[in-house]
Protein backbone atom coordinates (compact mmCIF):
# COMPACT_ATOMS: atom_id res chain seq x y z
CA UNK A 1 0.00 0.00 0.00
CA UNK A 2 1.11 3.47 -0.79
CA UNK A 3 2.01 5.02 2.54
CA UNK A 4 1.51 8.79 2.61
CA UNK A 5 4.38 10.68 4.10
CA UNK A 6 3.95 13.54 6.55
CA UNK A 7 5.48 15.81 3.95
CA UNK A 8 2.46 15.34 1.69
CA UNK A 9 -0.69 17.33 2.08
CA UNK A 10 -4.36 16.45 2.30
CA UNK A 11 -6.78 16.20 -0.60
CA UNK A 12 -7.11 18.79 -3.34
CA UNK A 13 -10.22 20.45 -1.90
CA UNK A 14 -8.61 21.01 1.49
CA UNK A 15 -5.44 22.34 -0.12
CA UNK A 16 -7.33 24.80 -2.30
CA UNK A 17 -9.51 26.09 0.51
CA UNK A 18 -6.42 26.43 2.70
CA UNK A 19 -4.87 28.54 -0.03
CA UNK A 20 -7.92 30.80 0.02
CA UNK A 21 -8.16 31.37 3.76
CA UNK A 22 -4.57 31.29 5.03
CA UNK A 23 -3.77 34.93 4.22
CA UNK A 24 -6.94 36.16 5.86
CA UNK A 25 -6.24 34.16 9.01
CA UNK A 26 -2.74 35.61 9.24
CA UNK A 27 -4.05 39.14 8.69
CA UNK A 28 -6.68 38.56 11.36
CA UNK A 29 -3.96 37.51 13.79
CA UNK A 30 -2.04 40.70 13.04
CA UNK A 31 -5.23 42.72 13.57
CA UNK A 32 -5.72 41.13 16.99
CA UNK A 33 -2.09 41.86 17.90
CA UNK A 34 -2.15 45.49 16.77
CA UNK A 35 -5.48 46.35 18.39
CA UNK A 36 -4.68 44.55 21.63
CA UNK A 37 -4.89 47.75 23.65
CA UNK A 38 -8.33 48.73 22.29
CA UNK A 39 -10.20 45.44 22.16
CA UNK A 40 -9.82 42.14 24.02
CA UNK A 41 -6.94 40.17 22.64
CA UNK A 42 -3.37 41.25 22.39
CA UNK A 43 0.00 39.68 21.87
CA UNK A 44 -0.71 36.18 23.01
CA UNK A 45 -4.08 35.56 21.39
CA UNK A 46 -3.08 37.27 18.17
CA UNK A 47 0.11 35.24 18.07
CA UNK A 48 -1.90 32.05 18.49
CA UNK A 49 -4.13 32.97 15.55
CA UNK A 50 -1.15 33.87 13.36
CA UNK A 51 0.45 30.55 14.30
CA UNK A 52 -2.84 28.84 13.38
CA UNK A 53 -2.42 30.11 9.82
CA UNK A 54 0.97 28.41 9.54
CA UNK A 55 -0.28 25.27 11.26
CA UNK A 56 -3.05 25.19 8.67
CA UNK A 57 -0.43 25.28 5.92
CA UNK A 58 1.49 22.52 7.69
CA UNK A 59 -1.61 20.34 7.93
CA UNK A 60 -3.17 20.94 4.55
CA UNK A 61 -0.24 21.44 2.23
CA UNK A 62 2.29 19.27 3.95
CA UNK A 63 5.62 19.80 5.63
CA UNK A 64 7.50 20.68 2.49
CA UNK A 65 5.23 23.56 1.59
CA UNK A 66 5.24 24.75 5.19
CA UNK A 67 9.01 24.68 5.20
CA UNK A 68 9.05 26.75 2.01
CA UNK A 69 6.59 29.27 3.46
CA UNK A 70 8.01 29.60 6.95
CA UNK A 71 11.19 27.65 7.53
CA UNK A 72 12.04 26.35 10.95
CA UNK A 73 15.19 28.39 10.86
CA UNK A 74 13.18 31.57 10.32
CA UNK A 75 10.77 30.52 13.06
CA UNK A 76 13.63 30.00 15.51
CA UNK A 77 15.08 33.40 14.62
CA UNK A 78 11.71 35.09 14.96
CA UNK A 79 11.25 33.41 18.30
CA UNK A 80 14.45 34.92 19.65
CA UNK A 81 13.84 38.25 17.96
CA UNK A 82 10.43 38.61 19.63
CA UNK A 83 11.86 38.06 23.10
CA UNK A 84 14.78 40.39 22.43
CA UNK A 85 12.49 43.16 21.17
CA UNK A 86 10.32 42.83 24.26
CA UNK A 87 13.38 42.97 26.53
CA UNK A 88 14.85 45.88 24.60
CA UNK A 89 11.65 47.87 25.09
CA UNK A 90 11.77 47.12 28.82
CA UNK A 91 15.42 48.21 29.04
CA UNK A 92 14.66 51.37 27.04
CA UNK A 93 12.07 52.14 29.68
CA UNK A 94 14.76 51.71 32.33
CA UNK A 95 17.14 53.98 30.45
CA UNK A 96 14.77 56.74 29.37
CA UNK A 97 12.22 56.89 32.17
CA UNK A 98 14.00 55.29 35.07
CA UNK A 99 11.82 52.23 35.60
CA UNK A 100 11.91 48.79 34.08
CA UNK A 101 9.02 48.58 31.56
CA UNK A 102 8.20 52.27 31.96
CA UNK A 103 6.00 53.66 29.21
CA UNK A 104 8.50 56.27 28.04
CA UNK A 105 6.62 57.49 25.00
CA UNK A 106 3.54 59.23 26.38
CA UNK A 107 0.93 60.40 23.97
CA UNK A 108 -1.75 63.04 24.09
CA UNK A 109 -4.55 61.91 26.46
CA UNK A 110 -7.11 63.57 24.17
CA UNK A 111 -6.34 61.14 21.36
CA UNK A 112 -7.75 58.09 23.07
CA UNK A 113 -9.05 54.96 21.34
CA UNK A 114 -6.82 55.25 18.32
CA UNK A 115 -4.04 52.98 17.19
CA UNK A 116 -1.13 55.08 18.48
CA UNK A 117 -2.65 56.25 21.73
CA UNK A 118 -0.97 54.06 24.30
CA UNK A 119 2.73 54.63 23.92
CA UNK A 120 4.80 51.46 23.85
CA UNK A 121 2.05 48.91 24.55
CA UNK A 122 1.37 47.99 20.88
CA UNK A 123 5.08 47.50 20.31
CA UNK A 124 5.35 45.21 23.34
CA UNK A 125 2.37 43.34 21.93
CA UNK A 126 4.14 42.95 18.61
CA UNK A 127 7.15 41.42 20.34
CA UNK A 128 4.98 39.00 22.30
CA UNK A 129 2.97 38.16 19.19
CA UNK A 130 6.07 37.34 17.16
CA UNK A 131 7.41 35.18 19.96
CA UNK A 132 4.16 33.27 20.50
CA UNK A 133 3.56 32.78 16.77
CA UNK A 134 7.00 31.32 16.12
CA UNK A 135 7.06 29.19 19.28
CA UNK A 136 3.65 27.65 18.68
CA UNK A 137 4.51 26.94 15.06
CA UNK A 138 7.68 25.18 16.17
CA UNK A 139 5.70 23.19 18.74
CA UNK A 140 3.29 22.10 16.01
CA UNK A 141 6.18 21.15 13.74
CA UNK A 142 7.78 19.02 16.43
CA UNK A 143 4.50 17.37 17.41
CA UNK A 144 3.52 16.60 13.83
CA UNK A 145 6.34 14.07 13.60
CA UNK A 146 8.23 15.54 10.71
CA UNK A 147 11.51 15.43 12.57
CA UNK A 148 12.84 13.44 9.65
CA UNK A 149 12.82 16.62 7.58
CA UNK A 150 16.27 17.99 8.25
CA UNK A 151 17.58 21.49 8.43
CA UNK A 152 19.36 22.59 5.25
CA UNK A 153 22.81 22.71 6.75
CA UNK A 154 22.83 19.19 8.17
CA UNK A 155 21.08 17.36 5.37
CA UNK A 156 23.02 14.86 3.37
CA UNK A 157 20.53 13.57 0.84
CA UNK A 158 16.99 14.20 -0.27
CA UNK A 159 14.86 15.20 2.74
CA UNK A 160 12.23 12.65 3.51
CA UNK B 1 -0.26 39.07 -10.34
CA UNK B 2 -1.36 36.58 -7.75
CA UNK B 3 0.19 38.71 -5.04
CA UNK B 4 -1.48 41.87 -6.27
CA UNK B 5 -4.91 40.26 -6.09
CA UNK B 6 -4.16 38.89 -2.63
CA UNK B 7 -2.97 42.31 -1.47
CA UNK B 8 -6.14 44.06 -2.64
CA UNK B 9 -8.38 41.44 -1.04
CA UNK B 10 -6.45 41.56 2.23
CA UNK B 11 -6.66 45.32 2.35
CA UNK B 12 -10.43 45.20 1.80
CA UNK B 13 -10.66 42.65 4.62
CA UNK B 14 -8.70 45.00 6.88
CA UNK B 15 -10.99 47.93 6.08
CA UNK B 16 -14.00 45.81 6.97
CA UNK B 17 -12.37 44.67 10.22
CA UNK B 18 -11.46 48.16 11.40
CA UNK B 19 -14.78 49.71 10.46
CA UNK B 20 -15.87 52.04 13.23
CA UNK B 21 -19.35 52.91 14.38
CA UNK B 22 -18.67 56.64 14.14
CA UNK B 23 -17.52 58.34 10.94
CA UNK B 24 -13.72 58.03 10.77
CA UNK B 25 -11.67 61.05 11.77
CA UNK B 26 -8.03 61.94 11.05
CA UNK B 27 -6.82 59.11 13.31
CA UNK B 28 -8.24 56.70 10.75
CA UNK B 29 -5.11 57.32 8.69
CA UNK B 30 -3.19 55.31 11.29
CA UNK B 31 -5.53 52.38 10.76
CA UNK B 32 -5.15 52.56 7.00
CA UNK B 33 -1.38 52.79 7.24
CA UNK B 34 -1.19 49.81 9.61
CA UNK B 35 -3.49 47.94 7.23
CA UNK B 36 -1.25 48.62 4.25
CA UNK B 37 1.80 47.49 6.20
CA UNK B 38 0.10 44.35 7.51
CA UNK B 39 -1.29 43.41 4.11
CA UNK B 40 2.14 43.84 2.56
CA UNK B 41 3.68 41.66 5.26
CA UNK B 42 1.07 38.92 4.79
CA UNK B 43 1.39 39.06 1.00
CA UNK B 44 5.12 38.66 1.34
CA UNK B 45 4.78 35.82 3.84
CA UNK B 46 2.16 33.56 2.28
CA UNK B 47 1.55 34.88 -1.23
CA UNK B 48 2.37 32.59 -4.12
CA UNK B 49 4.39 33.93 -6.98
CA UNK B 50 2.64 32.30 -9.89
CA UNK B 51 -0.65 30.71 -10.70
CA UNK B 52 -3.56 33.06 -11.10
CA UNK B 53 -3.93 35.23 -14.14
CA UNK B 54 -5.29 38.72 -13.70
CA UNK B 55 -7.60 38.67 -16.71
CA UNK B 56 -10.37 36.49 -15.24
CA UNK B 57 -10.62 38.81 -12.24
CA UNK B 58 -11.46 41.74 -14.48
CA UNK B 59 -14.37 40.15 -16.33
CA UNK B 60 -17.58 41.48 -14.81
CA UNK B 61 -19.75 38.68 -16.16
CA UNK B 62 -17.98 36.25 -13.84
CA UNK B 63 -19.11 38.28 -10.81
CA UNK B 64 -22.65 38.41 -12.18
CA UNK B 65 -22.69 34.63 -12.59
CA UNK B 66 -21.24 34.26 -9.09
CA UNK B 67 -24.14 36.23 -7.64
CA UNK B 68 -26.66 34.15 -9.60
CA UNK B 69 -24.86 31.01 -8.44
CA UNK B 70 -25.06 32.16 -4.84
CA UNK B 71 -28.84 32.33 -5.01
CA UNK B 72 -29.13 29.01 -6.84
CA UNK B 73 -26.92 27.44 -4.17
CA UNK B 74 -29.04 29.01 -1.43
CA UNK B 75 -32.15 27.36 -2.89
CA UNK B 76 -30.39 23.99 -2.99
CA UNK B 77 -29.11 24.38 0.56
CA UNK B 78 -32.61 25.07 1.87
CA UNK B 79 -33.93 22.10 -0.09
CA UNK B 80 -31.13 19.97 1.35
CA UNK B 81 -32.08 20.96 4.86
CA UNK B 82 -35.74 20.15 4.35
CA UNK B 83 -34.64 16.84 2.85
CA UNK B 84 -32.51 16.03 5.89
CA UNK B 85 -35.34 17.08 8.20
CA UNK B 86 -37.70 14.71 6.38
CA UNK B 87 -35.29 11.79 6.56
CA UNK B 88 -34.38 12.38 10.18
CA UNK B 89 -37.88 12.90 11.55
CA UNK B 90 -39.50 10.09 9.55
CA UNK B 91 -39.85 7.12 11.96
CA UNK B 92 -38.62 4.59 9.39
CA UNK B 93 -35.66 6.73 8.24
CA UNK B 94 -35.85 6.33 4.44
CA UNK B 95 -32.16 6.17 3.65
CA UNK B 96 -30.28 4.02 1.14
CA UNK B 97 -26.70 5.20 1.47
CA UNK B 98 -23.66 4.36 -0.58
CA UNK B 99 -20.50 5.80 -2.10
CA UNK B 100 -20.77 6.31 -5.84
CA UNK B 101 -18.28 7.46 -8.42
CA UNK B 102 -18.84 10.43 -10.71
CA UNK B 103 -16.61 12.24 -13.11
CA UNK B 104 -16.26 16.01 -13.46
CA UNK B 105 -14.94 17.83 -16.47
CA UNK B 106 -13.71 20.84 -14.48
CA UNK B 107 -9.94 21.35 -14.58
CA UNK B 108 -9.03 24.26 -12.30
CA UNK B 109 -8.36 23.38 -8.64
CA UNK B 110 -10.48 26.30 -7.49
CA UNK B 111 -13.43 25.13 -9.57
CA UNK B 112 -13.03 21.59 -8.28
CA UNK B 113 -12.89 22.76 -4.67
CA UNK B 114 -15.99 24.90 -5.16
CA UNK B 115 -17.75 21.95 -6.76
CA UNK B 116 -16.83 19.70 -3.86
CA UNK B 117 -18.09 22.18 -1.29
CA UNK B 118 -21.28 22.78 -3.29
CA UNK B 119 -22.15 19.11 -3.49
CA UNK B 120 -21.45 18.73 0.21
CA UNK B 121 -24.06 21.39 0.85
CA UNK B 122 -26.65 20.24 -1.69
CA UNK B 123 -29.34 17.62 -1.03
CA UNK B 124 -28.18 14.19 0.06
CA UNK B 125 -24.60 14.21 -1.17
CA UNK B 126 -21.19 14.52 0.48
CA UNK B 127 -17.88 14.75 -1.35
CA UNK B 128 -15.50 12.10 -0.04
CA UNK B 129 -12.53 12.24 -2.40
CA UNK B 130 -11.35 13.67 -5.69
CA UNK B 131 -8.65 12.26 -7.94
CA UNK B 132 -6.29 13.89 -10.38
CA UNK B 133 -8.31 12.83 -13.42
CA UNK B 134 -11.54 14.34 -12.09
CA UNK B 135 -13.10 11.22 -10.62
CA UNK B 136 -15.02 12.13 -7.49
CA UNK B 137 -16.22 9.81 -4.76
CA UNK B 138 -19.57 10.99 -3.48
CA UNK B 139 -21.46 9.63 -0.52
CA UNK B 140 -25.13 9.65 -1.43
CA UNK B 141 -27.75 9.30 1.26
CA UNK B 142 -30.34 7.84 -1.11
CA UNK B 143 -28.62 6.16 -4.05
CA UNK B 144 -30.74 6.36 -7.18
CA UNK B 145 -28.22 5.24 -9.74
CA UNK B 146 -24.95 3.34 -9.68
CA UNK B 147 -24.01 4.28 -13.23
CA UNK B 148 -21.20 6.82 -13.41
CA UNK B 149 -22.71 9.00 -16.14
CA UNK B 150 -26.24 8.95 -14.80
CA UNK B 151 -25.16 9.68 -11.22
CA UNK B 152 -23.04 12.49 -12.60
CA UNK B 153 -26.06 13.94 -14.35
CA UNK B 154 -28.06 13.79 -11.13
CA UNK B 155 -25.39 15.13 -8.79
CA UNK B 156 -22.97 17.51 -10.41
CA UNK B 157 -24.22 18.73 -13.79
CA UNK B 158 -26.31 21.50 -12.31
CA UNK B 159 -23.26 23.03 -10.62
CA UNK B 160 -20.68 22.31 -13.30
CA UNK B 161 -22.49 24.55 -15.74
CA UNK B 162 -22.25 27.57 -13.43
CA UNK B 163 -18.75 26.90 -12.17
CA UNK B 164 -17.42 26.62 -15.70
CA UNK B 165 -18.60 30.16 -16.30
CA UNK B 166 -17.31 31.51 -12.99
CA UNK B 167 -13.97 29.86 -12.31
CA UNK B 168 -12.68 28.07 -15.40
CA UNK C 1 -40.80 39.56 24.05
CA UNK C 2 -37.30 39.44 22.50
CA UNK C 3 -35.89 38.45 25.89
CA UNK C 4 -38.16 35.38 26.03
CA UNK C 5 -37.25 34.49 22.45
CA UNK C 6 -33.54 34.74 23.20
CA UNK C 7 -33.93 32.58 26.31
CA UNK C 8 -35.70 29.99 24.16
CA UNK C 9 -32.99 30.09 21.49
CA UNK C 10 -30.31 29.62 24.12
CA UNK C 11 -32.14 26.65 25.57
CA UNK C 12 -32.46 24.99 22.17
CA UNK C 13 -28.79 25.60 21.36
CA UNK C 14 -27.85 24.08 24.73
CA UNK C 15 -29.91 21.06 23.78
CA UNK C 16 -27.90 20.86 20.54
CA UNK C 17 -24.68 20.95 22.56
CA UNK C 18 -25.98 18.14 24.77
CA UNK C 19 -26.79 16.04 21.69
CA UNK C 20 -23.27 16.65 20.35
CA UNK C 21 -21.80 15.66 23.72
CA UNK C 22 -23.90 12.51 23.64
CA UNK C 23 -22.40 11.64 20.25
CA UNK C 24 -18.90 12.39 21.52
CA UNK C 25 -19.39 10.21 24.59
CA UNK C 26 -21.21 7.39 22.85
CA UNK C 27 -19.86 7.28 19.29
CA UNK C 28 -18.57 3.80 18.60
CA UNK C 29 -15.56 4.85 16.51
CA UNK C 30 -13.09 7.70 16.57
CA UNK C 31 -14.51 9.46 13.47
CA UNK C 32 -17.93 9.50 15.13
CA UNK C 33 -16.53 11.42 18.04
CA UNK C 34 -14.71 13.77 15.69
CA UNK C 35 -17.98 14.52 13.91
CA UNK C 36 -19.43 15.44 17.28
CA UNK C 37 -16.52 17.77 18.02
CA UNK C 38 -16.80 19.46 14.62
CA UNK C 39 -20.53 20.08 14.92
CA UNK C 40 -20.16 21.27 18.52
CA UNK C 41 -17.62 23.85 17.40
CA UNK C 42 -19.94 25.17 14.72
CA UNK C 43 -22.88 25.38 17.12
CA UNK C 44 -20.81 27.41 19.55
CA UNK C 45 -20.17 29.99 16.80
CA UNK C 46 -23.92 30.56 16.66
CA UNK C 47 -23.93 30.86 20.44
CA UNK C 48 -21.29 33.60 20.34
CA UNK C 49 -23.29 35.48 17.70
CA UNK C 50 -26.42 35.39 19.87
CA UNK C 51 -24.43 36.53 22.89
CA UNK C 52 -22.97 39.40 20.89
CA UNK C 53 -26.44 40.41 19.74
CA UNK C 54 -27.89 40.37 23.26
CA UNK C 55 -25.05 42.23 24.93
CA UNK C 56 -24.26 44.56 22.01
CA UNK C 57 -20.50 44.02 22.39
CA UNK C 58 -18.75 43.70 19.06
CA UNK C 59 -15.71 41.88 20.44
CA UNK C 60 -17.86 38.79 20.97
CA UNK C 61 -18.05 38.58 17.17
CA UNK C 62 -14.26 38.34 17.21
CA UNK C 63 -14.66 35.38 19.54
CA UNK C 64 -17.10 33.80 17.08
CA UNK C 65 -14.67 34.25 14.17
CA UNK C 66 -11.76 32.81 16.13
CA UNK C 67 -13.89 29.91 17.28
CA UNK C 68 -14.90 29.06 13.70
CA UNK C 69 -11.26 29.17 12.66
CA UNK C 70 -9.89 27.08 15.50
CA UNK C 71 -12.66 24.52 15.13
CA UNK C 72 -11.83 24.18 11.43
CA UNK C 73 -8.13 23.69 12.07
CA UNK C 74 -8.82 21.27 14.91
CA UNK C 75 -11.05 19.15 12.72
CA UNK C 76 -8.43 19.09 9.98
CA UNK C 77 -5.79 18.01 12.50
CA UNK C 78 -7.97 15.19 13.80
CA UNK C 79 -8.82 14.05 10.27
CA UNK C 80 -5.18 14.04 9.32
CA UNK C 81 -4.29 12.04 12.40
CA UNK C 82 -6.93 9.43 11.50
CA UNK C 83 -5.44 9.03 8.04
CA UNK C 84 -1.88 8.64 9.32
CA UNK C 85 -2.79 6.34 12.15
CA UNK C 86 -4.19 3.86 9.67
CA UNK C 87 -1.34 4.14 7.24
CA UNK C 88 1.41 3.77 9.80
CA UNK C 89 -0.04 0.70 11.45
CA UNK D 1 -40.25 46.12 18.33
CA UNK D 2 -39.62 47.20 14.79
CA UNK D 3 -40.10 45.39 11.54
CA UNK D 4 -36.39 44.56 11.10
CA UNK D 5 -36.30 43.09 14.60
CA UNK D 6 -39.17 40.78 13.76
CA UNK D 7 -37.53 39.67 10.52
CA UNK D 8 -34.24 39.04 12.35
CA UNK D 9 -35.97 37.04 15.08
CA UNK D 10 -37.69 34.85 12.49
CA UNK D 11 -34.38 34.23 10.70
CA UNK D 12 -32.62 33.35 13.95
CA UNK D 13 -35.47 31.06 14.98
CA UNK D 14 -35.22 29.19 11.67
CA UNK D 15 -31.48 28.83 12.13
CA UNK D 16 -31.84 27.48 15.65
CA UNK D 17 -34.46 25.03 14.44
CA UNK D 18 -32.15 23.72 11.71
CA UNK D 19 -29.33 23.40 14.24
CA UNK D 20 -31.55 21.22 16.39
CA UNK D 21 -32.57 19.10 13.38
CA UNK D 22 -28.94 18.59 12.43
CA UNK D 23 -28.02 17.50 15.93
CA UNK D 24 -30.98 15.09 16.07
CA UNK D 25 -29.86 13.67 12.74
CA UNK D 26 -26.35 13.27 14.06
CA UNK D 27 -27.66 11.23 16.95
CA UNK D 28 -30.20 9.13 15.02
CA UNK D 29 -28.51 8.21 11.75
CA UNK D 30 -26.57 4.93 11.61
CA UNK D 31 -22.99 5.56 10.43
CA UNK D 32 -20.30 8.25 10.24
CA UNK D 33 -21.04 9.36 6.69
CA UNK D 34 -24.77 9.79 7.23
CA UNK D 35 -24.17 11.62 10.49
CA UNK D 36 -21.71 13.90 8.73
CA UNK D 37 -24.27 14.62 6.00
CA UNK D 38 -27.03 15.62 8.40
CA UNK D 39 -24.75 17.45 10.78
CA UNK D 40 -22.84 19.47 8.22
CA UNK D 41 -25.72 20.58 6.04
CA UNK D 42 -28.10 21.56 8.81
CA UNK D 43 -25.63 23.11 11.21
CA UNK D 44 -23.89 25.12 8.48
CA UNK D 45 -27.15 26.59 7.29
CA UNK D 46 -28.34 27.04 10.87
CA UNK D 47 -25.27 28.96 11.98
CA UNK D 48 -25.25 31.04 8.79
CA UNK D 49 -28.89 31.95 9.42
CA UNK D 50 -28.16 32.88 13.04
CA UNK D 51 -25.31 35.10 11.85
CA UNK D 52 -27.51 36.66 9.16
CA UNK D 53 -30.18 37.34 11.76
CA UNK D 54 -27.54 38.94 13.95
CA UNK D 55 -26.49 41.12 11.03
CA UNK D 56 -30.10 42.16 10.48
CA UNK D 57 -30.90 42.88 14.12
CA UNK D 58 -27.66 44.42 15.39
CA UNK D 59 -27.57 48.18 15.80
CA UNK D 60 -23.79 48.62 15.41
CA UNK D 61 -22.11 48.40 12.02
CA UNK D 62 -18.99 46.47 13.22
CA UNK D 63 -21.17 43.65 14.52
CA UNK D 64 -22.99 43.45 11.19
CA UNK D 65 -19.85 43.37 9.10
CA UNK D 66 -18.17 40.79 11.32
CA UNK D 67 -21.31 38.64 11.30
CA UNK D 68 -21.28 38.63 7.49
CA UNK D 69 -17.56 37.77 7.44
CA UNK D 70 -18.10 34.98 9.94
CA UNK D 71 -21.01 33.57 7.90
CA UNK D 72 -18.85 33.53 4.77
CA UNK D 73 -16.04 31.82 6.66
CA UNK D 74 -18.34 29.13 8.05
CA UNK D 75 -19.89 28.62 4.61
CA UNK D 76 -16.48 27.98 3.06
CA UNK D 77 -14.78 25.95 5.78
CA UNK D 78 -17.51 23.77 7.21
CA UNK D 79 -18.04 21.62 4.06
CA UNK D 80 -14.27 21.37 3.71
CA UNK D 81 -13.93 20.02 7.23
CA UNK D 82 -16.72 17.53 6.51
CA UNK D 83 -14.97 16.39 3.35
CA UNK D 84 -11.67 15.94 5.17
CA UNK D 85 -13.35 13.94 7.91
CA UNK D 86 -15.26 11.72 5.50
CA UNK D 87 -12.12 10.98 3.53
CA UNK D 88 -10.15 10.27 6.70
CA UNK D 89 -12.86 7.94 7.97
CA UNK D 90 -13.04 6.02 4.69
CA UNK D 91 -9.27 5.81 4.33
CA UNK D 92 -8.85 4.61 7.91
CA UNK D 93 -11.18 1.74 7.10
CA UNK D 94 -14.48 2.65 8.74
CA UNK D 95 -17.12 0.51 7.04
CA UNK D 96 -20.34 1.84 5.67
CA UNK D 97 -23.62 0.92 7.33
CA UNK D 98 -24.49 -2.72 6.61
CA UNK D 99 -27.59 -1.79 4.59
CA UNK D 100 -25.63 0.46 2.24
CA UNK D 101 -26.07 -0.36 -1.41
CA UNK D 102 -22.71 0.55 -2.90
CA UNK D 103 -19.12 1.32 -2.09
CA UNK D 104 -17.22 2.34 -5.19
CA UNK D 105 -14.50 4.09 -3.22
CA UNK D 106 -11.01 3.90 -4.62
CA UNK D 107 -8.09 5.71 -3.18
CA UNK D 108 -6.30 8.36 -5.18
CA UNK D 109 -2.73 7.69 -6.34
Amino acid sequence: MNVPRPSEGMSLIVRTVCGWVKGFILLYGIYIILYGHLTPGGGFSGGVIAAAAFVLILLAEGARSAEATFSRQAAASGDCLGVLAFLALALLGLLLAGTFFANFWTTDPAARFTLLSSGMIPFCNMGIGLKVCCSLYLVAVVLSGIRQLRFPQDTKGEPR
Amino acid sequence: MNRLILFVLLFLFWVVLTWTAVPPGPAYLQDVGAGLAAALLVTWAVGEKSGTRLAPWLQPQRYAWAIVYFFVLAVYVIKANLDVAYRVLHPAMPIRPGIVRVKTRLRQPAARAALGNSITLCPGTLAVDIHEDGTMMVHWIYVRSLDEAEAGRMIISRFEWFLEKILE
Amino acid sequence: MPQTAFALFTAVLLLCCVLCLYRIARGPTAPDRTVGIDILGTVVVGFCALLSLVTGKDYLMNVALVWALVSFIGTLALARRLEWQHDND
Amino acid sequence: MTMTDQVGLVIIATGVLFDLLGCIGMVRLPDVYNRLQAGTKCVTLGVCLILTGTAVMADATPIRLKAVLCALFVLITSPTAAHALARAARVSGIRLWEKSVADQFARSK
